[in-house]
C-alpha cells in the first residue's frame, strides 16, 4: 500500500547511489521535481533510463549523476539537440557515460516484458540496422511459422519514478492525456514513486484516465507542477518557451553550471 | 500568376500534397507535422494524423513544438499507450504513410539518426532512433522529408538506424528523388532548380529519371494556408 | 473506413458458411443480435471463435452451424453447464463439433498476437498440464535467460463482431465497462462488424471510455438492445433471470428446438 | 451461545476468514464470491477484489451472478482488458490469494475442469480452464473451495487442467485439507464432522493430521453478515 510522504522522503527512500532509476513521462507529465530531488540529495553513478531523455536527463547527466544511460530518442523535441548529453557522449564531460540505446518500439517492449514478469517479449525489428550489433538484443524463431523475429529482455528498474495528476487518500493515482508508459514503468520496477499535481478525496475516473490503485506502489509525494516545464494535461502547460530556452542555456558548460547552481541543483 | 516562395516553403508543399488521397499519416515534429497539417487543410480534410506519442486522429490547429503537446492528446480520436501504438497500430501497418527525417540518407533510402563519425567515439551524437525503425517496416509508404546537402546525402551512413525498403519518395529543398530499382533517383527538381546543382548537393552519384519533372509551385491557395498556419 | 449499414447487411457482407468467425464481449456487450442474424441467414460449418462462449454460442451450437469452437470456457456462468455444447461434444448432436481450447491467458495473448500481426505470443502457462498435449501450444526458449515459456500462435478470425454502446456517423465507436478482448478482436480480425446500440452526432469521451477508429473496422450497424441478455453498461440491464431460464429451456433437445423455431432461430 | 448454520454456511465462513489480513484476492462466481464479500463485511474491509473480467478493486452490494455484472465494473477501483489482467497482474502475481473451484482435485491439489472421461470421448464435458491454469500459477496462495465428495476427491483427475503446486488450503463443507509434504491432509474438521465420515467421503487414502482441529462454528455475527448479504 501507498505511503504518502514528502518528495524527499519518496527519494531518500528509494534512490541510492548507483541505482538504476527510470523517471518515466513520454513528452507529458515528465517528473522534473523528482528527478530534481534526486540531485539535490547528491545521487551519483545511477543507471538512468528513460524513452526520451528531454531537459530532466540533459541536466542529470550534465552534473555527472549517470553512470549509464538506457533510452530511445535523446533530443529536445522540437528543438534540437540536448547538448549535455552530447558533451557526455562526445567528449567524456563531465564523465564518460555508457550508453545502451534501443528504438521506440524496443524500450515499449522491454517495459510490457518487465511489467509482465516476462524475460523478454517478442516483436519485429532491430533486424538488418546497426542497431542490432550495438545493443542488447537477441532473436527467437516462431515455433509456428519459423520466422524470426527480435527479442528484447525486460527492463526492471530497481526505481520507477512518474508523475500524475491526482492521488486519492490511498495513494490510488489518476493520470489521463498522454500515458506514455508509465503504468509499465511502475508495474516493471521493484519501487516506485509517483508524485502528484493534487491528493483529492475521491478519484473521479476521468475520459482516458489511467489509474494505477496504490497497493503496486511504494511512495507518494504531493508535487504541485512537478512536471513543469513539462504539463500535466489539463493543470499546468507545457513552457515551450524553456525548451527553446534550455537550448541556450545547455550550449556551454559553464552557463549550464552556473544555471544550475543558481537553482540548486548541483547537488 | 506568379507568387513569390521559397524553396523550403515548396518542400513543405510537395510533401502536403503527397498526402492527397491517404487515410492515415505517422508524423514527427517540423516540416513534416507542418506539411501534414497543410494536407488536412487543404487537399485532405480527413487525413488522419498519428503522433508516436499515442495519439491517433489529432486534428491540432497549430504546429505543435513537440510530439507531446496537449492539443494533440485533447483533439485525437484516440490517445493510446506508447506500447499499444507500436503493436497495435504501427507494427501491424495500419497507419499507410510516414513522414521521417534523418541526418543521413543513402542511396537506398537507408538512414542514419544515431551518430556522426563512429558509434564508441563519436563526431556528433544525434538523438538516436526513435520510433523510426519500426514505423519505417510498419507502413506502407515511407516519405523522407531532409534538406538537401552533401552532408545528408551520402554514399555509405556512419550508422544504419533505418531501413529504406519502404521509402517512396524523398522530397528535399531542391526537388523530389524516388527509388527506381532500388535506387533513388531524381524525378523531379523544384522550379529554377538545375539537375546540376542537385548532383552538387549530394554526396553520391545521383541517378536521375529520364522523363524528369519540374514541380508545380505553390498555388496561391497553398502558400496563403500554409502562411496562416504557421503564423497560428 | 466503416460502413453504416443495417444488420443483415453488415452480417452478410461478411458471414459465409465455413468462415471463421469471433462474437465477442467477456460476460459484458455480447452481440447477441449480431449472432441471431447469423443464424437466420441460416450460415453454417462455421468455426465459432469466443473466450467464453455462453448462452450465444450454444444456441449457434445447438442449431448445428458450428463445425469447431475455439474457447477457454463454456459455461453458463454463475449458473452451470451450457446443455447443447456439452451435447454437442458428449454426443454428437446435432452434429460432431470439434474442440479446440485453451486457458484464458492463451487465449487472451493469441488475440494480442492477432491484433499486433505477430506470428505468436509469449507467456507463463499450459506447462505441466494436460491443455499442453491437447491444444496447439508450442514452447519458446528465452534467448536472454533460457527459461522455457509457452508459445501461443496468433489468432485472426476471418471475422470479428462486437457490440458497443455507440458510433458517430463516421464509424467510429466507443464501448465503456468491462472492456473484455473486443478491441484485440476486431484489430485481429481480417473484417469486422461492430453492432452498437446507437449511432451518435459525436462520440464524448467516457470515464473507461475505448475507442475503436471507424478506419480499422469494415461495417456499424445499429443494434439497439443488441447484447441482451448480456448487457451494454450503462443502457440496458443483464438479465439474470434469462440465464438462469436458459438452463431450462437447454436442457432437453426439443424444447430447445421449440424454443429457437419461436424465435426464428433455427435458420 | 449456539446458532444453527448449515456445513455449507460454514464452509463459506471458513473461507471468508482465510482472507483475514490478505491484501488481495482474486475470485470466481459462487460461493468464491460471497466468501469474499464476507470477508469483507467481517474481517477485512480493505480486501482488493479481483474477478477475470477485468475488474480491480470491485465492491459489489450483491453477490454477482456472472463476473461480469455491471456492479463490478461501477464499483471497481479500475477495470482492465483481459489481455491486461492475465500479463498485468495475475501472471506477475501481484494478487495475493486466489479461490479456485473444480470438478476434480487429486491428492496433490491439481484440479479438473474441463471433462470426465477420456477426453477425446468425455462422459461429461465440463466448461474448460478459463483463468484457473495460470491464476494456479500466478498467485502466491491459492485457496479451493469444493464440495467434499469421492467424485471431487479423486486419486487421479481425468484431466489435469491446473496445477496444484501453489495450493494451501483446500476448505469443503466437511473440513480443511491442507498440503504436508505436498499431500492433501485432513487438517480441520467441521463441528460434528468424524474423520471417518471425511474419510468415506474422499477418492483417495486420506491422509489426517496429528493435531486435528476442528473449525469454530461461525459466530453470530458472521451468520448475520452471510445471511444478510445472501438476501440482498
Amino acid at each position: 500500500m501507498a505511503q504518502i510522504v514528502s518528495l524527499s522522503e519518496a527519494v531518500e527512500a528509494t534512490v541510492q547511489d548507483g541505482a538504476s532509476v527510470a523517471l518515466e513521462g513520454f513528452t507529458h507529465l515528465i517528473p522534473f521535481a523528482a528527478g530534481h530531488e534526486v540531485l539535490r540529495q547528491g545521487r551519483r553513478e545511477l543507471e538512468l533510463i528513460r524513452m526520451t531523455p528531454d531537459i530532466l536527463y540533459d541536466q542529470m547527466i550534465g552534473v555527472g549523476a549517470a553512470r549509464k544511460l538506457v533510452f530511445s530518442y535523446g533530443g529536445n523535441p522540437g528543438v534540437g539537440s540536448l547538448h549535455r548529453f552530447r558533451d557526455a557522449v562526445e567528449h567524456g564531460w563531465p564523465r564518460p557515460i555508457e550508453v545502451e540505446e534501443h528504438s521506440h518500439a524496443g524500450m515499449a517492449n522491454r517495459y510490457v516484458a518487465g511489467a509482465s514478469r516476462l524475460p523478454f517479449m517478442v516483436m519485429r525489428g532491430y533486424q538488418g540496422t546497426d542497431l542490432a550489433t550495438r545493443t542488447n538484443v537477441r532473436t527467437v524463431i516462431c515455433p509456428f511459422t519459423g520466422e524470426q523475429l527480435a527479442a528484447v529482455p525486460a527492463l526492471n528498474p530497481e526505481v520507477a519514478i512518474v508523475h500524475a495528476q491526482e492521488a486519492d487518500r490511498d495513494g490510488n493515482v489518476q493520470l489521463w492525456g498522454i500515458p506514455g508508459v508509465q503504468k509499465e514503468a511502475v508495474l516493471a520496477a521493484q519501487r516506485s514513486v509517483v508524485t502528484v499535481e493534487r491528493i483529492v478525496d475521491q478519484l473521479e475516473l476521468r475520459p482516458g484516465g489511467v489509474v494505477i490503485p496504490g497497493w503496486v506502489i511504494d511512495y507518494v509525494a504531493p508535487a504541485p507542477g512537478g512536471s513543469l516545464p513539462s504539463y500535466a494535461l489539463g493543470i499546468t502547460e507545457r513552457d515551450n518557451d524553456f525548451y527553446r530556452e534550455w537550448d541556450r542555456i545547455s550550449r556551454d558548460r559553464e552557463h549550464f553550471q552556473a544555471w544550475m547552481s543558481e537553482q540548486g541543483l548541483l547537488g | 500568376m506568379s507568387v513569390d516562395y521559397t524553396n523550403g516553403e515548396l518542400q513543405t508543399v510537395v510533401a502536403a500534397r503527397s498526402l492527397a488521397g491517404k487515410r492515415s499519416c505517422f508524423i514527427g515534429v517540423g516540416r513534416p507535422s507542418t506539411a501534414a497539417l497543410l494536407a488536412r487543410m487543404v487537399h485532405n480534410p480527413r487525413l488522419v494524423l498519428v503522433y508516436e506519442s499515442g495519439t491517433i486522429g489529432a486534428k491540432p490547429h497549430r504546429v505543435p513544438l513537440s510530439i507531446g503537446d496537449g492539443e494533440l492528446a485533447q483533439s485525437a480520436d484516440l490517445v493510446v499507450s506508447v506500447p499499444e501504438m507500436f503493436n497495435y497500430w504501427i507494427g501491424p501497418g495500419r497507419v499507410q504513410v510516414a513522414f521521417l527525417g534523418a541526418a543521413q540518407i543513402d542511396p537506398h533510402a537507408n538512414l542514419n539518426s544515431t551518430v556522426i563519425g563512429d558509434y564508441a567515439h563519436p563526431r556528433t551524437r544525434l538523438p538516436g532512433a526513435g520510433g523510426a525503425p519500426e514505423i519505417a517496416t510498419g507502413c506502407a509508404e515511407v516519405v523522407v522529408i531532409a534538406p538537401h546537402s552533401k552532408r545528408t546525402f551520402v554514399q555509405r551512413l556512419d550508422f544504419k538506424t533505418t531501413r529504406g525498403e519502404r521509402t517512396t519518395l524523398v522530397i528535399t529543398d531542391l526537388g523530389v528523388l524516388e527509388p527506381r530499382d532500388g535506387v533513388l533517383t531524381l524525378t523531379t527538381v523544384h522550379p529554377g532548380v538545375s539537375v546540376d546543382e542537385v548532383r552538387e548537393n549530394t554526396g553520391f552519384e545521383l541517378a536521375v529519371s529520364e522523363s524528369l519533372k519540374v514541380s508545380e509551385p505553390p498555388s496561391t491557395e497553398e502558400l496563403n494556408a500554409l502562411r496562416e498556419l504557421v503564423s497560428r
